[in-house]
């Protein structure tokens, strides 16, 4: 019962996306399938926000180490969620209705101002690391890697107007954009053709697997 | 300087911070960062799909007839947070059977077609490319054809894990490492462009948009 | 005056180069948060500079220029908004970019998201674009030059619905309009209903998705923007005319700004990324030319 | 594969589901809209035609059903109107039906000047349907209100919608794809059978044992870092693989391998996995829980954690296996500066550059799977990847074929492998 059921389920939402590429008939059955899978991704938010709440509440009760700090992630969650609810709600009760996120709001507000430099910040760190590495660790160490490096080079050089300028004394001619752009259509093309090729095809082994239940370790099986 | 943007340059300093060393000032910017974004995503999910798809979806603020179906899709939505229940946490693998089972429907599929059969068809191409017009070679994109095929099949003859690479096949392999070598100093390039830009973004924030000190 | 003062610290800071270089080789490497200052001063004096970066407009750039003019007025527009906040210095501009060229030649333009920020991104992209004068003189009004239709979860089976019908995953815009009451809706039912389809993506659901099911599976018409991480391995698709033209990181959307002559942000930066990368060029160089003495020594 | 005991439970299960799903089928989504369409609001009444403004009509229409679907939809195609040039007087075109030859006319679709067709997509399966297309110029009122004024336009029809059972389209798309997916499920079974496949050798992997015995020699620590993905992702599980391996040889060497996790269901697998290595290996006293141990589930944290551990306890090796995302570039980086040997294996396309221009030997892609059907020796990984090579000489066939046949100038047969609409 606890591994059959998910095994059923698993083959007949499977084979209901498989099959409807060929059969046009089974169009409407894909399309409720697709509401579902929305309704349920919605729930999986909920679910990694109910589980990042018991966590920090652990945390904070056992006074593990961190506790403080996640007293502040409880704290701007309730604070985010609050200001949503009622900005949302609020917005249904009006006549026409306002959505929770039309510019004005305090959810709006959110976003811009406390959301959006977090996030934002947090993933520009990686131009710092990206420079320390290529200071400390990019080697050329065998012939691939300086293959890579070069080619990187002149992706990098060429896709600005970087290399171009420090040739501007000899000519006006483009050079190094259009050995850039080259670069990109033609090898890169190729190699990422061969590299997509080949995904493709374990995609479709792994997938078939998990359709005939094979492969069952999303049920806990072996 | 308004006090919604020196609220954002302050988080943004906070988590700038971490650059210099891992501090309490980081970790609490960190912190909110978790929090907000967890809040963000659950009131987005909630209105704009629970809200709007489903519960007006069943119950239509019109009157008129509801899809009842879309219940399936909140039962197994129901089943997921289960999961939170480590007795009866088994149950929340029907959702994910169902999920998992789509997903790999759907994959098998247009995976195969989009990434493996359509570029194949595109691969196929003549080695010598002549302008309709004129009847004369273009060179460019005669090289350039070249370089696919070549890099496409031997690419693939690289990948191909049931043959030993020797002789005229090992070689097509040696010469295969080298288009993805490229490649991946194509991605290298692109990606370390990538990420300035993203560094680009917030000294703009601070300089032009909170201290305005550019134009 | 301030852009002078950056131009004579970035002199500065390129001759202390010379320094680290040879700390480097003679085995002393300095410490990461050295090279975290030069970064940052790569990326910041640039700003106060004004000089004139020279963008070429790649083939890439040209063909959805191309693809975007071969529509004629009153054509119906799907821009796809799949990406969040991070990724906005490089898909912003393009976005704003595209959105002018949209509302000036009377492209009706309907909006969505698949990524939960894209709806609220392309709210301020509309919002840089309503500024415009000419474009503000034009009195565009909602819900009938354009719409935001919002956001829905499900990823990619989002597309897979709306293959048969837009309405099943967006039955209400993000204003909370039902999708029968908006006129621009009124004759869209799905892809075969729209002129052409515009993503800007950085990531998953975004570029990929949309080849795989919209045009593959339903023949829609596309283009994209992409960040920089995402854009080579979308090059495939380009060849194969599964996409009409590449939007590439910033110096595709400056490209983008140049040919549809509508300059910003991707053109302003553009001089930032420039010096960011001859940095970075420099310290892989420095790095290596240290690594290859060291290598000698040992032989 | 065992077979469960409450057979009856099963049956009774299996039926209630393909009741749901058979329901789910049978119940007509709203794919066809029967509702009256919505759009006369927009469009102003046809009497308000001025003869002298309207564009000349369109000379000819054809309405047929949309090919391929599940029906529901009408092709609506027409010939432009002569006055639909640059600078000409068209500024569009208004699509019409109605249910009879003489019937109302309601606007159903529009498209802009240039464009020669529609499609309807809100009709009813096998219901006769009759189609007018007007061409039509717009002009800006002294209200500033957009005017259209229309051509006029010729009945066509009656034409019915139908839906298809098989797309015919897509039929070579079928057949590649059960040949492809047949060849997979013989090597399985094959492999199942105790069939020999054979995995050539794969660089990285013969670089395992000088690795573990540098660390041995110079009696450091070894690292393996298996990703920040939990055990759903394949990249984790592939990664798990290879570390029994890595440990086999440390419980051989008797090196410390020390297993830093981001998630807590990786930790468990990974210490099943090491247990049993060190157990193959006649050791199995040598192991301890504590060699794998939980960091956090944060990105960043996870990264500077593991920065710290390498800077201070300066490993001879350090393994990174699985999936990574912006992390792996500090990771590669401090490893790379405290002097360790590094090798490397990922899927993660973009996070593969920094790893081959910072590790000594990378696993690329498919490599890592590879390595781990491999070293597993499991009948499921090695009859997919022999699959896979089966449906990957397929292509090369195809490609070598095709571009000889291009070349000269003999027959394009990419169309015939192009799916698309």
């Amino acid at each position: 019962m606890r591994r059959e059921v998910p095994l059923i389920i698993t083959s007949i939402a499977g084979l209901v996306f498989a099959i409807s590429f060929f059969i046009p008939l089974l169009g409407d059955a894909q399309n409720r399938f697709s509401d579902w899978v929305s309704i349920v991704q919605s729930f999986a938010v909920w679910l990694g926000l109910l589980n990042l709440t018991k966590v920090s509440l652990e945390k904070i009760t056992r006074k593990r180490e961190g506790w403080q700090y996640a007293i502040l992630t409880v704290v701007s969650l309730v604070i985010m969620l609050a200001i949503g609810m009622f900005d949302g709600f609020s917005g249904l009760a009006q006549d026409p209705p306002v959505s929770y996120r039309e510019p004005g709001t305090n959810f709006d507000w959110m976003f811009r101002y406390v959301y959006t430099p977090l996030t934002s910040t947090m993933f520009a760190m990686l131009a710092f690391f990206v420079a320390s590495a290529s200071y400390r660790a990019f080697r050329a160490r065998n012939f691939e890697a300086t293959l890579l490096l070069v080619a990187g080079f002149f992706v990098m050089g060429g896709r600005v107007p970087l290399f171009d300028l420090l040739i501007r004394w000899f000519t006006d001619y483009p050079l190094f954009n259009q050995f850039a752009d080259w670069i990109m259509t033609y090898p890169n093309t190729a190699g990422q053709r061969a590299i997509m090729i080949g995904i493709a095809l374990g995609i479709m082994s792994s997938s078939l697997r998990i359709i005939l239940g094979i492969e069952r370790s999303h049920v806990g099986g072996q | 300087m308004d006090i919604s943007n020196f609220l954002a340059a302050v988080l943004t300093l906070g988590i700038f911070s971490f650059l210099y060393k891992d501090n309490p000032v980081y970790r609490a910017c960190e912190a909110i960062f978790v929090g907000v974004s967890a809040g963000y995503w659950a009131i987005v999910f909630f209105f704009d799909n629970l809200q709007k798809k489903f519960w007006e979806g069943v119950f239509p603020p019109d009157g008129s007839a509801g899809d009842h179906l879309l219940w399936f899709g909140a039962i197994l939505g129901v089943l997921m947070l289960f999961r939170l229940s480590s007795k009866i946490g088994w149950i929340a693998r029907w959702p994910l059977a169902f999920i998992v089972g789509a997903t790999a429907g759907l994959y098998m599929i247009t995976y195969f077609v989009s990434n493996a059969m359509n570029q194949v068809a595109d691969t196929m191409l003549s080695l010598i490319v002549v302008n309709d017009v004129t009847g004369s070679i273009i060179w460019t994109q005669t090289i350039g054809a070249l370089v696919v095929a070549v890099g496409v099949i031997s690419g693939l003859v690289y990948f191909f894990f049931s043959k030993e690479h020797k002789g005229v096949f090992g070689a097509t392999a040696k010469v295969g490492i080298w288009f993805l070598m490229i490649t991946f100093g194509a991605s290298f390039g692109y990606t370390v462009m990538s990420r300035m830009s993203l560094l680009i973004g917030r000294m703009s924030f601070l300089f032009r948009d909170w201290l305005g000190l550019i134009g | 005056m301030a852009s002078t003062i950056a131009t004579i610290l970035l002199i500065l800071v390129g001759v202390s180069l010379l320094y680290i270089a040879y700390r480097t080789i003679t085995g002393r490497p300095v410490e990461r948060r050295i090279v975290f200052i030069y970064i940052a001063l790569a990326v910041a004096l640039p700003l106060f500079m004004t000089l004139p970066a020279p963008v070429q407009v790649t083939p890439d750039v040209e063909r959805l220029y191309d693809a975007l003019e071969e529509l004629r007025p009153g054509s119906k527009v799907l821009v796809s908004f799949d990406y969040d906040p991070p990724s906005a210095p490089e898909l912003q501009p393009m976005a704003v970019a595209f959105m002018k060229y949209a509302f000036k030649h009377d492209l009706r333009v309907i909006v969505m998201g698949l990524w939960p920020q894209g709806p609220q991104l392309a709210n301020l992209a509309i919002e840089e674009a309503m500024a415009d004068q000419e474009i503000a003189a034009k009195n565009l009004e909602y819900g009938v030059d354009y719409v935001n239709l919002g956001f829905q979860s499900g990823n990619e089976f989002v597309i897979q619905a709306m293959g048969t019908q837009f309405k099943r995953m967006f039955p209400q815009d993000d204003r909370r309009i039902p999708y029968d009451s908006i006129p621009l809706m009124a004759n869209v039912t799905n892809f075969s209903n729209v002129d052409f389809v515009f993503n800007l993506s950085s990531g998953k659901p975004g570029t990929i998705e949309w080849v795989q099911i919209a045009v593959d599976r339903f023949g829609a018409t596309m283009g994209a923007g992409n960040t920089a991480v995402q854009a080579p391995q979308v090059y495939p698709y380009l060849r194969a005319k599964q996409l009409h033209g590449l939007l590439g990181g910033m110096s595709g959307a400056a490209e983008f700004e140049k040919i549809v002559e509508e300059p910003g942000d991707g053109t302003t930066f553009i001089l930032s990324q420039m010096f960011a990368h001859a940095i970075v060029i420099l310290f892989v160089i420095i790095g290596n030319a240290a690594f290859f003495t060291e290598r000698r020594k040992q032989e | 594969m065992k077979r469960p005991p409450q057979k009856t439970t099963r049956r009774i299960v299996l039926l209630a589901l393909l009741a749901i799903a058979a329901f789910a089928l049978a119940v007509p989504a709203q794919t066809t809209d029967p509702s009256e369409p919505v759009a006369d609001t927009l469009l102003p009444d046809t009497s308000a035609i001025t003869p002298s403004q309207a564009p000349a009509p369109v000379p000819s229409v054809t309405v047929k059903d949309n090919p391929n679907d599940n029906g529901g939809a009408i092709r609506i195609t027409w010939e432009l109107s002569p006055a639909d040039t640059a600078g000409g007087l068209v500024a569009g075109y208004n699509v019409y039906r109605a249910d009879s030859e003489t019937g109302e006319f309601r606007p159903v679709a529009d498209a802009p000047s240039g464009t020669a067709f529609a499609t309807d997509n809100r009709v009813e399966n096998g219901k006769d349907y009759y189609y007018k297309v007007t061409a039509y110029s717009q002009y800006i009122d002294a209200g500033e209100d957009k005017v259209q004024v229309q051509s006029s336009g010729q009945v066509y029809g009656p034409v019915q919608a139908s839906w298809q059972v098989f797309n015919m389209d897509r039929l070579i798309c079928l057949i590649l794809v059960l040949t492809v997916s047949g060849s997979i499920i013989h090597f399985i079974r094959k492999a199942r059978r105790g069939g020999a496949i054979y995995v050539r050798k794969i660089g990285g992997i013969d670089a395992v044992e000088e690795a573990v015995g540098r660390a041995t020699e110079m009696g450091k620590k070894i690292f393996y870092i298996p990703g920040i993905q939990d055990m759903n992702d394949v990249q984790t599980i592939a990664g798990i693989a290879i570390l029994g391996r890595v440990a086999e040889k440390a419980a051989e060497y008797e090196t410390w391998l020390e297993v830093p996790v981001s998630k807590s269901l990786v930790m468990v697998t990974a210490r099943e996995t090491m247990k049993e290595a060190y157990a193959k290996m006649g050791r199995p006293d040598n192991f301890q829980e504590n060699q794998v141990h939980y960091l956090t589930d944060d990105q960043f944290g996870y990264a500077a954690a593991i920065d710290g551990m390498v800077v201070r306890e300066k490993p001879a090796t350090i393994f990174y296996m699985g999936a990574f995302f912006a992390e792996s570039l500090i990771l590669a980086e401090t490893g790379n500066a405290a002097g360790a040997i590094q090798i490397a294996g990922t899927a993660m396309p973009s996070q593969l550059p920094f790893f081959i221009a910072a590790c000594d030997f990378t696993l690329i892609g498919e490599e890592l799977f590879a390595a781990s059907a491999y070293l597993s020796g499991e009948p499921r990984q090695l009859g997919s990847l022999k699959g896979q090579d089966v449906g990957k000489a397929i292509f090369l066939i195809l490609i070598i074929v095709g571009i000889i046949f291009a070349t000269l100038n003999i027959y394009d047969l990419s169309p015939y492998i192009k799916v698309g609409q």
